[in-house]
């Protein structure tokens, strides 16, 4: 079946936009696992999106990027996020940097910037991506401020995880995704990452008996 | 033959990790050690020779790219590699006999540090920007465990940071590469080579400017934050404090070059588009805020560990400054003194290292009469203060001079600030304004001197603490201090033909040819 | 007369002369002072027999010295007579100009002072001590205003060669333009010389109260020959003071030619200045008090200040 | 008379090879400190002999040696010319170097077993070495490399006995202020490099483009802080007084003798060689002030001093004060054309360095000899000295007598050029330079004088008298080389104070082309036996005849003594002490000898005096001991140094706020850094 590029271009927007939804979902959210929950979702749609751009491209390497997304970000790391939530037993994050409102306006902000940079470099894009890259970077800088706004490690993963959706989500739909070398080595980065991460959350909770990031301050002039 | 060189740089360091893991006698571990980094650096001395021959290559169908350049930051690597397995010798040893790390977890010490080796190797010899981003994460993950080897409290601490901030800063770099990808595919068309430098470099004139300026400034601040360039230093004290002394060696002496590099590959792409002085002032701008904040927070150091870190940043800002001014004389300066800093900032850590099995205390106001104490280590931890505030006869003077006199001649390029906004302009290239440049300069490195050498003259002379062993027997671990110091001092005067040679292509090469 | 002979001649006369004079006008002062005090007071020719008696007492020396102690007078005597021989007396023209012009005189002068000092540290004594010290301070006071009022009167004259400059003015050049800054100079001068020859109101010969003394107190352990040079060395320096300012002041009647008529003239009317200026200076040693140490500045400040605006008054006048 | 090029040549290659040799064969001689010491000592003599030869053949030398090694790195050339000027400074190096050198054979004992003699000697060789390059650099990188080692050099010297908490400290202060000189020193040649677009000293005399004058100034503020880091100018004398008497005693002759000269070359080099002497009146006149604030200051301080070494650092800034009044007054007279003038005064402050160089290193290898006989600094513990070191009491005293310019020594010379030079200010056009230099000339006198009374209380207290401490009773005196090393310099003070007509046209060599104007056949008259610059009308003087009329009088003095007295014999007996017996305690003190001048300006010591008595208990009228300190005012730490540290300190204190250790804190870092260079600089 064929659909109409102008058409395409309309559904792998609205999958971005969904993307963007959920990065604001998870910054208003307070409760651990529902950000990770969040995160598993937003995952998805990107999957959606990546496996949009492949059927209307028909470059296949996309579907293996698609599948790996699936594979690694849908399940392997929220499974382990959960677990790590449920050994460490906490809940929700009582404290933020930035309280929920203040960053929903950030945020906006940051979404602002973000087309008002690529504005004049979106027009290079193929017709079917025209806004993902704004996008893209939006959730990257989206990211980005969660880890700056959120005190918890695990929160701060969330982040960190949410801005390696933006990248892959740029790197998709901007430009029909990387080289495939460059893709496999990007997962298996995300995942050691990801592990280690975990590992780390683990350990730091042993030494310190919260993984509440403010009480690393020791090391300091 | 090349091919064979390469393959050795690429397999060595993977073979001795997969065997370091099964091995268990540390005598094993070490000579594995001692024999891959040998290999490497003999199989660097084989590119060196090709290409200073017959110029730039690629190896295994375009996935490896050689030139001048990689040459050289991978004569660093070697350089520094084999000094570190040599001072590992003694140190692993000691550290184990005292019951700091379990036997067995050598292993896994080893394995990491061949990892983190081979991450570096790939990043500096591949050909496609993708792939050295690959690297360049790898050499986080290797690394943040090797930070956190002894795990104490502080140590994860430290770990946590640098895993956290670099990752992030990896993860802005890749959006600089996906931008690179974005604009290298209207001309290339979507191909996996679109990435290559051997591909872009020939086209980079027709890549849209206003997406490399884009993807430079993520790819700079991405890589600056392994880099440790203020503002995205700040995991660098604490890493370099509390890692395990080798480690440190190669953070400060290797890591953080490999990634210069990076930054400087990409720089050569966007040059070609956009005109030098946006990169250039960029690079001189952020060089500037390390070298002043560096200079500051010498001042108020308390843990010799700490001091080195912050001078690290200070260099690593003084070499920026030198490739952000440019022309010939400050890129060389700036290799040049990337090169000098590796030697001396790892010597450093390896006298860092002996100080603390023998005094047991990171504080600088613990240690003291270490003339008495540990002559040798002295004279070490003396060399590398000297080199490290550019005193001659050590070759920093020399590059240091080099850089500050093209920062006086060529001023910064200028109008970094015209933005599409149309921001304010001002050209940094005149005589008045280059000179109040190099007053900052000058002032910024009396003050690292005047830091520095007080701290380190204050442990050097003097009269050792009473119950501190006084005395020091000649090991293994003091032959690299000595070479080190031998080949600081002797590029103070004359630089070897070849290793000038490298430099001057190298030069050549980020001159766009 | 071929010229060296001339030469030598004239030198032996000028020493001669220096050296007879010298006690005179010691003897002179404290005549005056005696007469003004209305005592008798001791005959003119006192000191020279005072000289003659202390060369043929036999010297005791302390055994805490060195040679230092006893090559001084030597010295002094000899920095002093040096300093004689620069300067002119009877004639204009010393043989001797061109070896040295009134920077090389004060210098000399300040050579014997410098040992005199060491001597007076020599013995251990407190006294030499003290007056050691004293002496130093009031040296390094008058040295500025000495250097200041010499350039004044060089600057009138074009020249700082003493001969060059009572040559001159002895043929009535620069002396008549302008009298202004010579005066200015002139009071300068005198109490340089007042200080520098450790009269009253800077210093006391007579006394011996340890607590006035500066000169005397550095000499105390001299005795026998040693002191006889040591006086006489004084008086000479008092000497050669008052003939350079007799001669570069008011140089009339000063032999400007060798003819032995003018010579004799010339010594006659030499003897005769120095000798008022010695009146003068025994008369305002009985006019004034000894001043303490510490206010001895004030009056050297003056002297400094006196000769600045000589200096001034020279350039404003001249331009 | 000339000299060939190649004969030049070779003696530059064996000077290097000597001091090389005098470097590395400490170390390979056997494990025996004095063997060690002996061929290092050994080695720097041959080279500071072979220096002796290449400076003296080199001012004569019908044009400079030039030498050029192959460029090994990009912007570095090994490039040496050995103009005059630059042979007389190595030739005063040289001089001063010899004279350490022998010295040094005896000297080092003192450091046996303590310190490692064979680096002591090593790093001496390194030390002349940099110092003679120095001199002979023809180029600004090459320049700035021997002038920072020469800078180490002597810093490592200074910490030999790094054991002392005050060396250490002593240390670090020269350490850092000589690096801030530096910094000012490539400020300077940096500037220069701007218009000249190279380092070789050629193209910065002959720049591409024309200084503009902005940049002329900044040239000559940079140059004179930079320089005058090193010479110890007022107020950046800081470090003298700590870091000279830090150094063994032969390495501070060597600091206070010639390494401050070197900035002095530097000064001479950039304002009359690169800036081709064209300069507005007020830089002479800058240079004026500072060199008689200097002169003073410095003397005034060293009145105060009782620790001899120290005593004599601050005579070195006093006399460098000298040396700048005589270039400043140069650079005045060069401004307004008057070249001979110029010439004579840039003369007069080259004859002073040279004899300075002489005179204060004789000085210090002095009070080094006092030093190894006594083990203490401390004048109050001398006394008597005389009787038992009579070698090294003449020469101490000859050494006094030429640094308080006395005749017929050679500092007498020199101020005394110094003076005729202040006098020409007749000449000048402007009433009020007229008046600025004789009073520069009166402060000058008063420098002289105070200089007299502080070397007759450095000669008297130490060497007069009785004996005022243990220490001093059981002083011997010092062995063989010691003496020969005092007793070359006190030879060379007299010399050259009896024999300008020889100085004077060899000097009359460097100053003829820096200013134009050849004055040595005008200065010399009656055939070289008199100096009269000017005329002879104006000014001469003939320090020959000067010392033969002294010897004569004296004669005469002793003739009458005869003639009049008969035998001349002696009686001895002890001082009278008012009836008691004299002890050393009734001597007058080193304190009591200048408190009349600590009252008299007591404007400049501020001095704080605090005496505490401890009565008996029976009465109040009987005091069981009495304790007396007093200390004067230190301006220049209170005022300047230390506001400029605190300030430093105080900047780097409020920054550590950026690094509070919060990770939130960084990631915003990197955040912003992001953003502003996203909005900003695409």
């Amino acid at each position: 079946m064929q659909i109409s590029p102008h058409i395409g271009s309309q559904l792998v927007d609205l999958c971005s936009a969904l993307l963007l939804l959920t990065c604001f979902a998870i910054v208003a959210q307070r409760r651990l696992s529902a950000c990770v929950d969040l995160f598993a979702l937003q995952s998805a749609f990107l999957v959606l999106t990546a496996a949009l751009v492949a059927f209307l491209t028909g470059n296949p390497h996309i579907y293996i990027a698609a599948a790996l997304t699936g594979v690694i970000k849908v399940v392997i790391i929220p499974r382990v996020l959960k677990k790590v939530i449920e050994r460490l037993n906490v809940k929700r994050e009582l404290v933020m940097n930035v309280n929920v409102p203040a960053g929903l306006l950030i945020c906006g902000a940051l979404v602002m910037l973000a087309f008002f940079i690529t504005q004049p470099i979106i027009p290079l894009g193929f017709l079917l991506t025209r806004d993902s890259l704004a996008i893209a970077l939006a959730i990257v800088l989206i990211g980005f401020f969660t880890m700056i706004a959120r005190q918890k490690a695990v929160s701060q993963l969330v982040g960190f995880l949410v801005m390696e959706n933006g990248l892959f989500l740029g790197a998709t739909a901007a430009t029909y995704g990387m080289p495939l070398i460059v893709e496999l080595g990007v997962f298996f980065d995300v995942l050691i990452a990801a592990l280690i991460a975990g590992i780390y959350t683990n350990r730091l909770q042993d030494a310190f008996d919260n993984v509440d990031t403010n009480h690393l301050t020791t090391l300091k002039e | 033959m090349p091919m064979i060189a390469v393959l050795v740089l690429l397999i060595a360091p993977l073979l001795a990790g997969g065997l370091s893991l099964i091995v268990h006698r540390s005598a094993l571990l070490h000579a594995i050690n001692l024999t891959s980094m040998s290999l490497l650096v003999t199989a660097e001395i084989m590119i060196t020779r090709t290409v200073l021959r017959d110029g730039p290559f690629t190896e295994l169908g375009q996935l490896v790219y050689l030139d001048a350049l990689s040459a050289f930051i991978l004569f660093i690597i070697g350089a520094v590699g084999l000094a570190c397995s040599l001072y590992m010798r003694s140190y692993m040893d000691d550290q184990v006999a005292r019951g700091v790390i379990a036997p067995r977890r050598l292993n896994l010490f080893f394995f990491l540090f061949h990892m983190f080796l081979l991450a570096m190797v790939l990043a500096t010899v591949a050909n496609s920007v993708g792939v050295q981003w690959v690297a360049i994460e790898a050499t986080t993950l290797a690394t943040t465990f090797l930070i956190a080897f002894w795990r104490r409290r502080e140590s994860l601490e430290a770990g946590w940071k640098y895993l956290i901030l670099c990752s992030v800063g990896i993860s802005l770099a890749l959006f600089g590469v996906v931008l690179t990808y974005y604009s290298s595919l209207h001309v290339l068309g979507n191909v996996s080579e679109a990435l290559n430098v051997t591909q872009l470099l020939p086209v980079a004139d027709q890549l849209n400017p206003h997406v490399l300026k884009l993807a430079f400034i993520f790819i700079l601040v991405g890589y600056g934050t392994k880099v440790g360039l203020v503002p995205m230093h700040s995991w660098l004290p604490d890493a370099y404090t509390e890692a395990p002394a080798p480690v440190v060696a190669m953070l400060a002496g290797v890591l953080e070059i490999v990634a210069v590099y990076a930054i400087l590959r990409m720089r050569m792409i966007v040059d070609h588009a956009v005109s030098p002085s946006f990169t250039g002032g960029l690079l001189a701008l952020l060089g500037f805020a390390s070298f002043v904040t560096a200079a500051f927070f010498l001042l108020i150091q308390h843990n010799y560990k700490r001091l080195f870190a912050y001078s690290s940043i200070e260099h690593m800002g003084i070499a920026m400054i030198g490739f952000g001014v440019g022309g010939p004389l400050g890129t060389f300066g700036g290799l040049f003194h990337l090169l000098n800093h590796a030697f001396a900032k790892s010597m450093a850590f390896f006298a860092a290292g002996n100080i603390h099995r023998r005094f047991h205390s990171v504080e600088i106001s613990q240690v003291q009469g270490l003339a008495i104490a540990q002559p040798w280590t002295a004279m070490a931890l003396m060399i590398s203060g000297l080199a490290l505030s550019a005193l001659p006869p050590f070759a920093s003077f020399v590059s240091e001079v080099q850089i500050v006199t093209a920062l006086a001649a060529q001023g910064v390029p200028g109008q970094w600030l015209t933005s599409n906004g149309g921001m304010v302009t001002f050209a940094l290239s005149d005589q008045f304004s280059s000179l109040s440049l190099t007053g900052l300069f000058l002032l910024c490195s009396v003050l690292a001197f005047s830091a520095l050498l007080y701290r380190i003259t204050g442990m050097v002379w003097g009269t050792p603490p009473e119950g501190i062993v006084r005395g020091e027997g000649w090991t293994l671990g003091h032959l690299p201090i000595v070479v080190l110091a031998a080949a600081l001092v002797g590029f103070g005067f004359f630089l070897p033909q070849p290793l000038r040679q490298l430099l001057e292509h190298a030069t050549q090469i980020l001159l766009l040819h | 007369m071929p010229p060296l002979i001339q030469t030598i001649s004239l030198l032996t006369a000028q020493v001669i002369v220096l050296l007879t004079v010298s006690p005179f006008l010691v003897g002179l002062i404290r005549k005056v002072k005696a007469r003004l005090q209305c005592r008798r007071g001791a005959s003119l020719f006192q000191p020279y027999a005072d000289l003659a008696k202390l060369f043929r007492k036999q010297p005791v020396i302390s055994t805490a010295s060195s040679w230092i102690f006893t090559t001084t007078p030597y010295i002094l005597f000899a920095s002093t007579l040096s300093a004689g021989l620069l300067v002119p007396t009877f004639a204009s023209q010393t043989p001797l100009n061109f070896a040295g012009n009134i920077i090389a005189l004060v210098y000399l002068l300040a050579l014997g002072t410098f040992f005199l000092i060491l001597a007076g540290l020599d013995t251990g004594s407190a006294f030499g001590g003290m007056g050691s010290s004293r002496e130093a301070i009031v040296a390094s006071l008058t040295e500025p205003a000495m250097i200041l009022s010499i350039f004044a009167i060089a600057l009138t004259a074009g020249s700082t060669n003493l001969s060059t400059i009572v040559h001159k003015t002895a043929l009535l050049e620069g002396i008549v333009t302008d009298p202004s800054p010579h005066l200015m100079a002139l009071a300068a001068l005198f109490i340089v010389a007042l200080a520098e020859t450790g009269r009253v109101p800077v210093d006391n010969p007579a006394t011996h109260l340890e607590l006035t003394m500066i000169h005397e107190a550095m000499v105390l352990e001299y005795s026998g020959r040693y002191l006889a040079l040591v006086e006489w060395a004084a008086s000479l320096k008092l000497a050669v003071f008052l003939s350079l300012i007799a001669n570069v002041f008011a140089p009339w009647g000063i032999a400007t030619t060798l003819a032995p008529a003018s010579l004799g003239i010339g010594l006659a009317v030499y003897v005769v200045k120095i000798a008022g200026l010695a009146v003068l200076i025994g008369v305002i040693e009985c006019m004034f008090a000894k001043l303490r140490l510490f206010r001895v500045t004030d009056l050297l400040g003056v002297a400094f200040i006196l000769a600045l605006l000589g200096l001034l008054f020279f350039y404003i006048l001249r331009s | 008379m000339s000299v060939s090029t190649d004969s030049l040549f070779m003696l530059f290659w064996l000077l290097l090879a000597s001091y090389a040799a005098g470097i590395l064969l400490p170390f390979c001689a056997p494990r025996k400190p004095h063997i060690q010491g002996m061929v290092g000592s050994a080695c720097s003599c041959a080279a500071s002999l072979i220096g002796i030869a290449l400076g003296l053949s080199g001012l004569v030398a019908a044009e400079p040696l030039t030498a050029m090694l192959p460029a090994p790195i990009p912007l570095l050339a090994f490039a040496i010319r050995l103009d005059p000027l630059a042979s007389f400074f190595v030739l005063t190096i040289s001089l001063a170097g010899l004279a350490a050198a022998i010295y040094a054979m005896g000297y080092l004992k003192e450091f046996h077993g303590r310190v490692s003699v064979a680096t002591l000697a090593a790093l001496t060789n390194g030390f002349l070495l940099s110092m003679t390059l120095v001199v002979m650099a023809d180029n600004g990188f090459f320049f700035l490399m021997t002038w920072e080692l020469m800078s180490l050099a002597s810093y490592f010297l200074v910490v030999t006995e790094h054991e002392k908490e005050d060396v250490r400290h002593a240390g670090f202060f020269y350490l850092v202020m000589t690096h801030v000189g530096t910094a000012f020193v490539v400020l300077t040649y940096l500037i220069l490099f701007q218009s000249a677009g190279s380092f070789s000293f050629e193209s910065f005399r002959h720049p591409e483009q024309a200084l503009p004058e902005g940049m002329k100034t900044l040239v000559f503020l940079a140059a004179l802080i930079g320089f005058g880091t090193k010479a110890g100018i007022v107020p950046l004398h800081g470090w003298l007084p700590y870091a000279h008497p830090a150094a063994p005693s032969h390495i501070s002759a060597l600091m206070s003798g010639v390494m401050i000269k070197t900035a002095i070359y530097g000064l001479i080099r950039v304002y009359f060689d690169f800036l081709g002497g064209q300069f507005p009146w007020w830089w002479g006149f800058v240079i004026l002030v500072i060199g008689t604030l200097s002169a003073i200051l410095g003397v005034m301080y060293a009145l105060m001093e009782h620790d001899l070494k120290r005593l004599l650092a601050f005579h070195s800034v006093e006399n460098i004060g000298i040396i700048l009044i005589g270039i400043g007054a140069g650079m005045i007279f060069q401004t307004y054309e008057l070249k001979e003038f110029a010439a004579l005064g840039l003369l007069a402050g080259l004859y002073h360095t040279i004899n300075h160089a002489l005179f204060k290193s004789l000085l210090f290898l002095g009070a080094g000899s006092l030093l190894y006989a006594t083990h203490t600094r401390n004048m109050e513990e001398y006394g008597g000295l005389l009787r038992r070191m009579p070698w090294t009491g003449l020469f101490f005293l000859i050494g006094a007598v030429s640094i308080s310019a006395l005749p017929p020594s050679n500092g007498f010379v020199s101020e005394w050029l110094l003076f005729q030079t202040l006098f020409l200010s007749v000449q000048l056009p402007a009433l009020f330079l007229k008046l600025i230099l004789p009073i520069a000339a009166a402060l000058l006198a008063l420098t002289g004088v105070l200089a007299l009374a502080c070397f007759a209380k450095a000669f008297g207290i130490s060497f007069l008298a009785l004996p005022r401490s243990a220490h001093a009773r059981q002083a011997e005196e010092v062995p063989i080389p010691m003496r020969v090393g005092m007793g070359i310099l006190a030879l060379l003070c007299v010399g050259l104070g009896l024999a300008p007509m020889i100085v004077v046209p060899l000097l009359d060599r460097i100053t003829g082309p820096l200013t134009g104007a050849s004055i040595s056949h005008k200065i010399l008259a009656l055939d070289g036996w008199a100096l009269a610059p000017g005329t002879v009308q104006f000014s001469s003087i003939s320090p020959p005849m000067l010392a033969a009329m002294l010897i004569l009088s004296g004669l005469l003095g002793l003739f009458l003594a005869v003639l009049l007295g008969g035998r001349l014999m002696t009686r001895s007996h002890k001082t009278w002490g008012c009836g008691l017996t004299l002890t050393p305690r009734m001597e007058y003190t080193a304190t009591g000898f200048v408190q009349p001048m600590k009252r008299v300006f007591s404007t400049i010591y501020q001095p704080t005096i605090k005496l505490e008595t401890e009565f008996l208990e029976e009465s109040r009228y009987f005091a069981k001991q009495r304790k007396f300190e007093f200390h004067i005012e230190p301006v220049f730490e209170k005022y300047l140094y230390d506001p400029v540290v605190n300030a430093f300190w105080g900047i780097a204190d409020r920054l550590r706020i950026l690094q509070a250790g919060s990770l939130h804190l960084y990631l915003t870092y990197i955040f912003v850094t992001l953003v502003i260079l996203l909005l900003f600089a695409v």
